[in-house]
């Protein structure tokens, strides 16, 4: 009796397996036509490394701080530091990433006080030599450019390591000008 | 008037006409109708192939939830081609130590065997190249070629992952061998012919009078045994692309393997062939009422019908391992087609 | 007439067949070089160190806050739970006090990824069967893990989420809905996986019986998670010493009962049901509050040596970490599930054909980067 | 068996060769000299009280002025306690008995340390390269201070190029 009850047992869950993939035949592919589609990345995405200027004087957040070149745990940032002689203020007079090393961990854009360096969902930067793969600050700028993003609470000294990254913060009118607080020198 | 038979004795017409001015022998026009037939049917089997990959992958694809090749045309109907105009341009590798001959032999076996098997299909109402009145003797012969080449293959690899698929392979199909043979003597107790073209004619013009109703154990053993013969999912052994990476034809490229990939799938189209043939009637509509759609189509329906059916079941189920698998062959398929001849001598004495 | 095979010597020789770096079904580069009669495994060595980066060389050289990309490396199916080992490891020895919704986010966290590690477990084991289908369906739902993985984070598939102290971000809005939908769709496609394998007559002899391994023999090699669970041994560190907040889930912890390969296979399908529960619970008992800690941005732990533990998807990890108050560890040995469950492969599969071969080493859920590290 | 019990009674045991490290973290940490150091293994491994048939890890560790060490993480799966046993190891020659044969799984781990660290153990059944490629000579690449040719150290970038 045993080997007909495993026999139609096994007839039996052998229809339901076809019955399971026939049940997705006519139904819709979950994929994406890769080039002609695209995913659109979330907000938090962690592509490629911009820096970001502001909307309104169209010039770089960025002090030269070095608190991402210092986060960065495969060294893939490498920043000149100069000072600006009329306004006395620092500015990166070079900004290198060096995608072929970055490994998007996103912790210069979590270092930074400023609002200058973001990752964003960026990703089709595909080339056929590793020299162009190292972004310099000008490029770096005109990817940013019309990156939108949350201005960070700049009252760093209120919480000096956490990192307040609430969904919705209010947009805080932070200007670009203010002294750099809470930097370990 | 889709018909094809009309075509086929017009061009024949021709061909004997033009060749009776010029003054030929008989013999020579015979030749020249018999070479025609076998073009035709060549260029119409290529087609078929290249038509199956296509499907499979759709198949595959839109059971997976995904949508298959769709960059090459629509839905990526030349998909096929430009992998097979990829493979021609590939290099014809043969490892060191290789038994050259064999391994070159080893794809022309399986593709000359796979072809040969449609001289006796029943395409149509009048399509049949040679109604041989041992037309199924005659294909589960030279279907078993397959064996042959794929141990070929498997040898004159040099390879022991091909060594072990070639070994799999002849120990497989010479055992699913014996349950397919006496599936099919049922309907050949019942018919009491051989011939493909009699099978045709006997299951007509009525859907009640297929020979799977009275025949249906006959019929899932058969499908079940020639997917094994098939070397397909859940009997792949031979390849068994996670244990022996490619199996037998691990060592080939190019062209040779696309003859392989190509064998497959047309005996995947034999084995739908004579499945309908013996089984489900044929080139025969269901009902006379339905006999405006030619019968070709019809023909081509159901055997795609059952193609789709082992696609089904290479897309749902894993692999048997080799002994489960010879087990199977011995002890259930084996008894069962047993009884069913019984049975069927039974009934046959009984009505 | 003269008996022909009397001259001739019928003999056996063993064959040594080289399965890997590149094969289908080592999960990666593993190489086996297995001692074959026929079919049979006789003997079989497993070479690995393919994929050796020398993670614990780089963590010498790294702080303890740049390490944790690292730790994402070391197992490319579960990140989470290497980060949170990680995570654990350096609260331990600097003594830092983890707030509670960062404890329920990790939990959330390391269960969703257990599941897409699960997932993968399952698509890959039915691909070594020879199954296609199901390892689209498992990655179609590990998609949407992913999917909110990269919602919260920003990465499919590196997280780099947790922190010392706590975790990066918080939940985005959109989150919660989502994943509650996904745990609800999820549990009726484990059914649906479930229909294609449990009971299939081809998966029941591909897999019941083979590959026993009797708990002695497993703990003797350093087997753990589900291989051993698989077994009937009742060994999950999430019950055993309960580590961010597991004390206060309630979840079962699924065992097998014979060890072989389709208990391995029942106990990790069954634990994707109970970590279901587990994302239930977290995302409606999910506290108020910080989700970090505060951590000085040069942060210096005092020297000393710790041991961290977790139950990752594939069986125990955890850190042995030795610090000389720098800002630097001074010596990082990782500990991973697989190393212990490769060595087993060797006692399982002697005996065995090629075919089950390749089901237990799937049924091991064997990830190659976790091994060479 | 808490971190006391447990102490206690491999000092009444074995007495002079266990020294007892105390730290803060609630593991018991020991040390054992090299002479008791099988010893000691299957002591812990078959005392009933004991019951460590589960090495969770075996790791070594380059201290400064070239001291190693190995360090066995052990763990109680019966009575559910844990123990990392700790051994110093000779200076010119780090040389140590080989504990696979308390646990199997020690196997690997051995052999890993022995190609990492150059730490030699006695009677391993396989003593072999684990991870590094075959024709690897460039020494021993877990000691501080290693360099070979691939060897690239972490730039300092602490300070930005100043204009």
């Amino acid at each position: 009796m045993g080997y007909f009850k495993e026999f139609f047992s096994g007839i039996y869950n052998l229809l339901l397996g076809l019955k399971t993939t026939a049940k997705y035949l006519p139904e819709r592919a979950v994929t994406l036509q890769y080039p002609k589609e695209k995913w659109p990345m979330p907000e938090r995405s962690r592509g490629i490394v911009v820096l970001l200027s502001d909307p309104d004087t169209g010039e770089l957040n960025c002090t030269a701080c070095l608190l991402c070149q210092k986060a960065c745990p495969v060294a893939a940032i490498t920043i000149t530091q100069a000072k600006n002689e009329t306004t006395n203020k620092r500015y990166p007079k070079t900004f290198e990433v060096n995608n072929t090393i970055c490994c998007f961990c996103g912790l210069c854009e979590e270092a930074c006080n400023f609002d200058a360096i973001k990752l964003t969902g960026l990703y089709e930067f595909a080339t056929f030599d590793k020299e162009s793969l190292i972004f310099q600050k000008e490029k770096l700028q005109e990817l940013g450019r019309n990156v939108k993003y949350e201005k960070k609470r700049k009252s760093v000294a209120k919480k000096p390591a956490a990192k307040s990254e609430t969904t919705e913060t209010k947009p805080q009118s932070a200007a670009p000008s203010d002294p750099p607080k809470g930097e370990e020198a | 008037m889709l018909e094809l038979t009309g075509i086929i004795q017009w061009v024949g017409g021709i061909v004997t006409s033009i060749s009776n001015s010029l003054g030929l022998p008989q013999i020579i026009i015979d030749i020249i109708l018999i070479l025609l037939i076998a073009v035709a049917i060549f260029a119409f089997l290529m087609l078929m192939a290249l038509y199956l990959i296509w499907m499979e992958r759709k198949v595959s694809g839109h059971i997976q939830d995904r949508l298959g090749p769709m960059m090459t045309g629509w839905h990526g109907w030349a998909q096929t081609i430009a992998d097979a105009l990829k493979l021609l341009q590939k290099e014809d590798i043969i490892v060191a130590n290789a038994d050259r001959k064999v391994h070159y032999w080893a794809p022309i076996v399986v593709f000359t065997a796979c072809f040969a098997v449609y001289a006796v299909i029943p395409f149509g109402k009048g399509m049949l190249a040679a109604d041989v009145n041992i037309g199924i003797l005659y294909i589960l012969s030279i279907t078993t070629f397959t064996t042959l080449s794929l141990l070929m293959a498997g040898w004159a690899s040099n390879n022991k992952y091909a060594l072990l698929g070639g070994m799999r392979s002849a120990s497989q199909i010479i055992s699913y061998e014996v349950p397919l043979t006496l599936s099919i003597l049922g309907v050949v107790m019942m018919a009491g012919t051989l011939s493909m073209g009699k099978f045709v004619e006997l299951q007509g013009p009525y859907i009640w009078k297929w020979y799977v109703w009275p025949q249906f154990i006959g019929f899932c053993i058969y499908l079940i045994a020639s997917t094994a013969e098939l070397n397909r999912t859940p009997f792949d052994l031979p390849e068994a692309e996670q244990e022996l990476v490619a199996g037998f034809n691990i060592e080939y490229s190019g062209m040779k393997f696309a003859m392989f990939f190509l064998a497959e799938f047309l005996n995947m189209f034999t084995v739908g062939a004579v499945t309908t043939t013996l089984f489900l009637g044929g080139w025969n509509p269901p009902l006379p009422a339905l006999a405006f759609i030619p019968s070709w189509v019809w023909f081509l329906g159901k055997s795609l019908f059952i193609v789709f059916v082992i696609m089904w079941f290479k897309w749902t189920y894993p692999r048997l391992r080799v002994d489960h698998l010879l087990s199977f062959a011995w002890k259930v398929l084996l008894p069962i087609s047993f009884i069913n001849i019984i049975l069927t001598a039974i009934g046959i004495t009984i009505f | 007439m003269t008996d022909v095979t009397k001259n001739i010597q019928l003999s056996e020789e063993e064959f040594l067949l080289n399965m890997g770096p590149q094969h289908p079904s080592t999960h990666g580069v593993l190489r086996l070089v297995l001692k074959l009669r026929g079919e049979f495994i006789e003997d079989l060595t497993p070479h690995v160190g393919y994929l050796h980066r020398s993670i614990e060389k780089i963590a010498e050289n790294r702080t303890y806050a740049q390490f944790m990309p690292f730790t994402d490396r070391i197992d490319y199916c579960a990140s989470m739970p290497c980060n949170l080992a990680w995570a654990l490891a350096v609260e331990k020895l600097a003594g830092i006090e983890v707030p509670p919704r960062a404890q329920y986010l990790r939990v959330l966290m390391t269960e969703l990824n257990r599941i897409a590690s699960h997932l993968i477990y399952l698509g890959v084991m039915s691909l070594d069967l020879g199954a296609f289908t199901p390892f689209l369906y498992t990655f179609r739902e590990r998609e949407w893990i992913l999917d909110l993985f990269e919602m919260t984070c920003g990465q499919r598939l590196t997280y780099n989420y947790m922190r010392i102290g706590g975790v990066s971000r918080d939940l985005p809005p959109e989150f919660y809905q989502s994943c509650k939908n996904f745990t609800k769709v999820f549990l009726k496609k484990v059914d649906e996986y479930e229909a294609l394998f449990t009971y299939n007559p081809i998966f029941l002899t591909r897999t019941k019986d083979i590959g026993i391994l009797p708990i002695a023999v497993g703990l003797e090699y350093g087997a753990s998670g589900p291989t051993i669970r698989g077994s009937g041994h009742n060994w999950d560190l999430r019950k055993v010493e309960p580590y961010s907040s597991y004390e206060k889930f309630d979840f079962n912890v699924p065992l097998g009962t014979k060890g072989d390969v389709w208990d391995r296979y029942m106990v990790r399908v069954q634990e994707m049901r109970e970590s279901c529960k587990i994302i239930n619970q977290a995302l409606d008992g999910l506290p108020e509050g910080e989700i970090k800690a505060k951590v000085p941005g040069v942060f210096k732990p005092p020297a000393g040596e710790v041991i961290s533990r977790i139950e990752a998807p594939r069986g125990e990890m955890g850190y042995y970490l030795v610090s000389d108050g720098s800002t630097k560890p001074y010596r990082v040995k990782i500990r991973t599930a697989s190393y212990g469950n490769l060595q087993v492969l060797r006692y399982l599969s002697r005996g065995w054909k090629i075919a089950d071969l390749v089901a237990i080493f799937g049924s091991l859920d064997v990830v190659l980067p976790e091994v060479d590290r | 068996m808490n971190k006391e019990q447990i102490e206690n009674k491999i000092t009444q045991k074995f007495g002079s060769a266990i020294e007892i490290q105390k730290t803060k973290n609630p593991e018991p940490f020991i040390y054992v000299s090299i002479e008791k150091y099988i010893e000691v293994c299957e002591f812990l491994k078959t005392d009933p009280d004991m019951c460590f048939e589960y090495l969770f890890q075996l790791g070594g560790v380059h201290y400064p002025d070239d001291r190693f060490e190995i360090a066995l993480t052990l763990s109680s799966h019966k009575h559910k306690h844990e123990l990392v046993l700790k051994v110093k190891l000779p200076h010119d020659n780090p040389k140590a008995p080989t504990a696979t044969t308390v646990w199997e799984a020690a196997n690997w781990y051995e052999r890993e340390a022995m190609e990492l660290f150059g730490i030699q153990f006695e009677g391993h059944p396989d003593p072999r390269p684990l991870l590094l490629y075959d024709d690897w000579n460039y020494g021993y690449p877990m000691r501080k201070g290693w360099t070979g040719p691939d060897f690239i150290p972490m730039p300092d970038k602490t300070k930005g190029g100043d204009d």
